[in-house]
């Protein structure tokens, strides 16, 4: 075994990114080890030391790697131990994003910086509440304003966002497929019907399950029948 | 009106592309005397439980109407090459851009949910040493919201005007959950008060069936539909249970 | 190397007690297993356990061990390693600005020029030290004396408040009117509040609950690295 005790940059990585509540960034890493040992480091051996560390939980079957959020390193749980956590804390999925939440999120974090009007128009709907939820929950914030008409807010996701939702950087989001791509793919009914529908979301396994939500076309049989005879 | 937003209401859009999908038809050559029908008389429930969600319903109405008034019109509108300019396009336009973002929502429920799966340290900070007071990261967002709260807190009456319903949500959520202890029931049933006979209202129903969405929201309910057109079941979600399936199924085998 | 994949009792362990926020008891832990695994496992097997973990630690030079504390388990970065926690914390820790800064802060920025008795009576308490602090940090400055009787002093906020906090222009603060609909939506009356509580959108399961109900929020980067020299 390497003898870790040799590299006192690793153990302060270590150290600080186990003792974070929040992700930090290798250059800060690498300023703090200068600030203590009066060694000079650079963001490069960070970034090395972190892959070093990485490999040795992997190698040692640690329970935790260091992850790359929302440009810094913050230490997780690996996957497959999910369902030991959830049980142990009692997770429920009753937490999750609300449809119309995610679906707002997303438009905002692929238009940003994005007006609420832009948001309204491409969702169809008034989005107040929703943008409301997401300012709440910190994964949206006010950038500043737009010098559009009427100078309207434009809003932004927040590193919490990425932080949240395990992504490194804004650069790193998955892009949204092209209009002619979605339609070309020969897929494309069967993607919509997943879109779409409940039962297509139910057996569809590379996509999450559907945030608990009725689709609007369930209410509207539920309540007509009702109503006929009320 | 007892108003609450229906969250799970995801709005005019999605609901043709519901209408789209479920007649199987060409996005580029939409039937909009046909779908129109279909939407206004969607929109005509909509009015009777949301009051608010269904102003975005409405004003997508005037926009399918105009769009048919304009397809009868005998000689269409013609972009500066001379070609005619199918009222549909616009709308056309949204609905696909519309279909890319909700693509996207679903990327981005996955990274969610993968990093739902991936714990941290969860008061790394309390484990440090001790910090005398909490304190807090701040962006502009958060002015605003101290000085809303501080605004809330000097004294100045509120008033609220409420027509109150003689059943409450709350009252209609114990209701559900005392129908379905015992198992599947129909909601149609539930709605009706129980048993045969009872009068009902549709005040009635309706708060029942907010009382529904909000218990089916918090999984405590799951709904399946398929037994009937006119009719969902309703039944308990176990305890354990919660989020494995979906609460919403749609389930042709049962 | 041992082959820690083989046990999955001591991964358990290290999983739980990495993630957990209060001490974890052998015997809660020792259950858990039981319960996911469906194999009976001792306190003295997670004792056994928890050593062979910290030996691990030990001979990789890990940053951390696993704490036996009166009520259960811990895991804490071992003592060698303070002066670098306090090097970092301490730094990060001065750049935030306290809850009771932001609302004299924001007062000040609304409505300015204000007096500190007028502050005092919005927040309900004595000011002197928030404004002290927010003078220090030249984000609020004296702007001359009011014309009411004892002719205070009136304060207004700095051309360094605006740029720390992105903001162009004082009118570039959102309105009241614009906070209103973002925050106070009239039609959200107590019913619905009720109602909707319930969908608490956060996934609240790694935050611990702020105390004042103020929700975790991110400073923009300027304001991080701009409040070193404040």
């Amino acid at each position: 075994m390497e003898d870790a005790f040799r590299s006192p940059l690793r153990r302060t990585i270590e150290a600080i990114v186990f003792a974070s509540d929040e992700p930090v960034t290798a250059s800060a890493l690498a300023k703090l080890h200068a600030h203590v040992f009066g060694d000079p480091a650079s963001k490069e051996d960070v970034e090395s030391e972190v892959a070093t560390l990485n490999r040795e939980y992997q190698d040692a079957g640690r329970a935790f790697r260091i992850r790359s959020w929302a440009e810094g390193y913050r230490m997780a749980t690996v996957q497959e131990l999910a369902p030991v956590l959830h049980a142990h804390f009692q997770r429920t999925d009753s937490k999750r994003l609300s449809r119309s939440l995610m679906e707002t999120l997303a438009i905002i974090a692929y238009r940003q910086p994005v007006t609420k009007p832009e948001v309204d128009h491409v969702r169809g709907v008034n989005s107040d509440y929703a943008l409301r939820k997401l300012l709440d929950a910190d994964f949206v914030t006010i950038l500043g304003r737009s010098d559009a008409v009427g100078r309207p807010l434009v809003y932004g996701t927040t590193d919490a966002f990425l932080e949240r939702f395990g992504i490194r950087a804004l650069d790193d989001l998955p892009k949204p497929r092209e209009i002619e791509e979605l339609l070309n793919d020969p897929a494309f009914n069967t993607e919509r019907a997943a879109l779409l529908s409940a039962d297509g979301l139910a057996d569809t396994s590379e996509q999450a399950p559907r945030p608990g939500g009725m689709p609007p076309f369930a209410v509207a049989d539920g309540i007509v029948s009702e109503s006929d005879d009320a | 009106m007892y108003r609450v937003r229906l969250d799970q209401f995801e709005g005019p859009l999605d609901l043709l592309l519901f209408f789209i999908r479920r007649d199987e038809l060409d996005v580029f050559d939409i039937p909009i005397a046909q779908i129109t029908d279909e939407y206004l008389s969607y929109v005509s429930v909509l009015e009777q439980v949301d009051l608010d969600a269904a102003a975005d319903f409405i004003y997508m109405a005037s926009i399918l109407i105009s769009i048919k008034a304009k397809m009868l019109l005998p000689r269409p509108d013609l972009d500066e090459d001379g070609h005619e300019i199918d009222p549909r396009r616009e709308l056309v336009d949204r609905l696909l851009a519309y279909m890319r973002y909700k693509e996207a929502a679903l990327h981005l429920e996955v990274l969610h949910e993968d990093r739902r799966r991936q714990y941290v340290r969860s008061t790394a900070e309390r484990d440090r040493f001790e910090i005398e007071s909490v304190e807090y990261r701040v962006s502009l967002f958060d002015l605003v919201k101290v000085l809303k709260d501080v605004l809330s807190e000097t004294p100045e009456p509120a008033r609220h005007e409420v027509d109150r319903y003689e059943y409450s949500v709350e009252e209609q959520r114990a209701h559900l959950l005392a129908a379905v202890t015992s198992g599947l029931r129909s909601f149609r049933e539930i709605a009706r008060g129980g048993s045969p006979g009872t009068a009902t209202s549709k005040a009635f129903v309706i708060v029942t069936f907010l009382a529904l969405l909000d218990l089916v929201q918090q999984q405590q309910l799951r709904v399946r539909l398929g037994m009937s057109p006119e009719d969902f079941d309703v039944e308990m979600v176990r305890a354990g249970e919660a989020g494995s399936p979906l609460p919403l199924r749609d389930d042709p085998d049962e």
